[in-house]
């Protein structure tokens, strides 16, 4: 069978791609009935009969159990968003600056901020709605304390929905912070080993 | 005694389901009704000692024969309700003549014919063989002309049914289709 | 009556015709008068093999294979001339193919 | 001794009711994990040991499940369709000879309901009313799917039991009787019927294929193509007893190969009656390694595969062994 084009050059090393040779459909019944033939004869049937008896044999299983065993996921797994504290001072990182309500393209975060009475702005309210998140990631992405981050939490099965959308659920426990045991984000942007020394002071009188 | 039990009860069925074949108004009850009519009434080809006659009755009627009837009836569009006629007073007297007649003929019948004698008698042989004995030795002209009948009726059906039947409907288009209505529902043979 | 002897057969026979007839007479879909003209051919094949068992003949047993076999043939022409009817006229009924003179 | 006989054939009945439910339900067990083998997978593990109360879990999951009857369905032919599929598996398996005669306590058993002397006529005689399980569900339930799942299986059903008969009509030349008994006594003198028969062995092994709607040919309750056919508006138990009709088809069909080409249960010792459940054993997994196996052909090759290459080849095959036998 000719081959009208060839594929453009798409970087893809040539010894990956074999073209499969398709013989062209008969058309009078004599051809159809050669081919009949040939396919009963030539045992291509019991070929497919040898492969999954093989697999059978040789028991390769590839399930996973899921309960019991889980697979490993990566550190930038995108599930269920984590909410995250200062290391310093055990408050939350969360600045109430809004990029990530702005830039969430499925409209599924809401905030509410106020001044507090130390004149800092302060998180009143902030939801996200799970069951319109696409996970995109795009939140954890623009904030700038890396406040927002996505966690590792897949299993998100509960009575209703609404029980993962509370800032509360998402912000880490406290007593989880004070054991020092907050996961910090691994992925892109995320504050690298022995941050501290390897920012310079800043100079008071800056 | 189970030769009776059987009977009546077979009886009583048979009937009950062809009483429902030709009274419901619903084609699927009626086909279902016949279809089993017709496995009890082989039931008395059993119990009379026939068992082939009671087997082809099963496998010609009951797989070919009905099956046909339901690709019939899916072909049709009578999956369904079914019309009936409107009633007919004359029928009924008709009919009632015909069943007095029939029952007095079919009780004089045994008395009359009390000293017939069998042609071919059974035998000791099983059912089976002596059907194939009787069949292709005094029947096998019929036999063979019933299967040339058969054979016909095979072609006949294919080419009466088989007319035509390469046109799909669903490749065209609307307004072809209503042109293919059209022209079918024209009266072709008036001048 | 626990005797069962050849007039049982063949009451019933009689009883199966006239259900028959009744199915022929009043149906106006023409499929369910095959229907009927089914059961009166059955009703038939049970007086012959009846008959057959009663006097120890086979001959009855022969008819009604040939009465099957004229079945299977009918089926296989009528609803072959049938769906010629249908594809023509969209119509199976009865009254309809009467209308339709010539 | 009229009661006697009585009682055994009762016994006799229910035994091959509960054993046939029994194996059409760890069928689907034995289907599920085969299946899982052969793609890689585990299959049923959560329910008991290696999941084997999966069948339990199913059958409370059927039995207990809501019965629905949709509105435009004809009721009771919708209702009775299930219990055509199911009982006709049951009834075909009166005329098998599943095992060779014992002793029981001092008592001869025939594990056989009814010999009677048309065995194989009337096998294929309750198979082919088989259909009107798929028939008559698939008419009743109001549905496209359904209907186009009626019309196949009416084709299906009527071509290969031609198929069927003719492949099977030169065996009972050789042997000539109908019984299945008298073919496994046939075999035990004169060696398999496989050997002198291979053509007719093949073509009712494909056209059992057929018969029980199984994989090559599975076309009557295609799901990729319409949904589940007959099964569409079915629930519950009743949707379960097609199931179970299914199982029970295959394990018959299982039976019947051996029986008629394999040499049966042999000369009726017990080497004989296990070798007779190996080859039955072999015969069902064979239902399922095809289904790991092939794919579905298309309806118009099933027509065309039955009536202008295996029927053609049937009726050779018996012309031929006519002249030899000659």
């Amino acid at each position: 069978m000719k081959i009208e084009e060839q594929f453009n050059n798409r970087n893809v090393s040539d010894n990956g791609y074999f073209m499969v040779d398709i013989a062209d459909y008969p058309t009078t019944p004599w051809g159809k009935f050669k081919r009949v033939v040939k396919r009963t004869f030539r045992g291509e049937l019991f070929v497919g009969l040898w492969v999954v008896m093989r697999e059978m044999i040789r028991f390769d299983i590839h399930t996973v159990q899921y309960p019991e065993e889980k697979m490993p996921i990566g550190p930038r797994y995108r599930a269920v968003h984590k909410m995250k504290r200062l290391w310093e001072s055990d408050t939350e990182r969360c600045i109430g600056c809004g990029l990530c309500e702005k830039i969430c393209i499925s409209n599924c975060i809401r905030m509410e901020t106020k001044i507090d009475e130390n004149s800092r702005k302060e998180v009143s309210e902030y939801s996200i709605n799970l069951g319109r998140c696409i996970f995109c990631g795009y939140c954890a992405e623009v904030c700038p304390e890396l406040a927002i981050t996505h966690g590792g939490e897949y299993e998100n099965a509960s009575e209703q929905r609404e029980h993962f959308v509370l800032y509360e659920d998402m912000l880490t426990p406290l007593d989880k912070m004070k054991a020092g045991t907050q996961k910090e984000f691994e992925g892109f942007g995320a504050i690298t080993p022995h941050e501290d020394e390897r920012v310079k002071k800043t100079p008071l009188a800056y | 005694m189970f030769e009776a039990i059987a009977f009546y009860l077979f009886a009583f069925l048979t009937i009950a389901m062809f009483y429902i074949t030709v009274t419901t108004s619903q084609a699927l009850y009626a086909l279902t009704a016949l279809a089993a009519g017709m496995i009890f009434i082989s039931a008395f080809f059993f119990i009379l000692g026939a068992d082939f006659l009671g087997a082809v009755q099963i496998v010609v009627y009951s797989g070919a024969v009905m099956a046909l009837y339901a690709f019939g009836m899916m072909f049709f569009d009578t999956t369904r309700e079914v019309q009936e006629k409107k009633g007919n007073q004359y029928l009924v007297v008709g009919l009632a003549t015909i069943s007095a007649v029939l029952a007095v003929l079919i009780f004089s019948a045994p008395i009359i014919s009390d000293n017939i004698t069998a042609l071919y008698p059974v035998g000791t042989h099983g059912n089976t063989q002596e059907v194939g004995m009787v069949l292709f030795t005094k029947y096998l002209v019929p036999f063979e002309v019933a299967a040339v009948m058969l054979l016909v009726a095979m072609i006949a059906g294919i080419v009466l049914a088989g007319k035509k039947m390469d046109e799909s409907l669903t490749l065209m288009t609307e307004e072809e289709i209503k042109d293919m209505r059209a022209e079918k529902m024209r009266p072709k043979d008036l001048k | 009556m626990i005797e069962i002897g050849l007039n049982h057969y063949l009451v019933l026979s009689t009883i199966l015709f006239a259900i028959g007839l009744v199915g022929v007479m009043k149906r106006k879909n023409l499929l369910m008068l095959f229907f009927a003209t089914e059961i009166l051919l059955n009703s038939v094949n049970i007086s012959f093999a009846a008959i057959s068992h009663y006097y120890g003949d086979l001959t009855g047993q022969m008819f009604a294979f040939f009465v099957i076999a004229i079945a299977a043939s009918e089926v296989a022409v009528g609803l072959g001339l049938l769906i010629v009817w249908h594809k023509r006229y969209n119509n199976i009924d009865l009254d309809f193919m009467t209308r339709m003179k010539g | 001794m009229e009661t006697a006989y009585l009682i055994e054939t009762i016994i006799k009945i229910v035994v091959i009711l509960l054993v046939f439910s029994a194996l059409a339900g760890l069928g689907t067990y034995f289907e599920r994990k085969i299946l899982a083998f052969m793609q890689r997978r585990l299959g049923p593990m959560y329910v008991g040991p290696f999941g084997l109360l999966q069948v339990a879990a199913d059958g409370v999951k059927l039995f207990t499940k809501e019965d629905i009857i949709p509105t435009n369905v004809v009721g009771r032919i919708f209702k009775l369709a299930p219990v055509i599929t199911a009982a006709t598996a049951f009834m075909a398996s009166a005329a098998i000879p599943f095992l060779p005669s014992f002793e029981l306590f001092g008592y001869k058993v025939n594990p056989i309901v009814s010999d009677i002397n048309i065995g194989i006529l009337y096998i294929l005689g309750v198979m082919g009313v088989g259909l009107y399980g798929p028939l008559l569900g698939g008419m009743a339930s109001a549905n496209k799917f359904s209907l186009i799942s009626a019309a196949r299986g009416a084709a299906v059903f009527i071509s290969y039991e031609v198929v069927t008969g003719l492949s099977i009509l030169a065996p009972i030349m050789m042997v000539g009787s109908l019984s299945l008994i008298d073919f496994n006594n046939y075999q035990a003198e004169n060696g398999w019927i496989i050997w002198s028969q291979p053509v007719a062995f093949i073509l009712f092994w494909i056209a059992a294929f057929a018969e029980t709607g199984r994989t090559p040919f599975h076309l009557i309750a295609n799901d990729h193509e319409i949904i589940d056919g007959f099964g569409t508006e079915y629930s519950g138990m009743r949707w379960g007893l097609f199931f179970i009709g299914e199982y029970a088809n295959m394990f018959f069909i299982s039976f019947v190969i051996p029986l008629i080409f394999l040499g049966g249960f042999g000369d009726g010792s017990v080497m004989g009656a296990l070798a007779l459940l190996g080859k039955m054993a072999f015969f069902f997994f064979f239902f399922l390694w095809t289904r790991a196996a092939w794919p579905d052909v298309r309806p118009d090759q099933l027509m065309w595969l039955c009536w202008k290459v295996l029927m053609p080849i049937a009726v050779i095959n018996i012309v031929i062994t006519g002249l030899v036998m000659m």
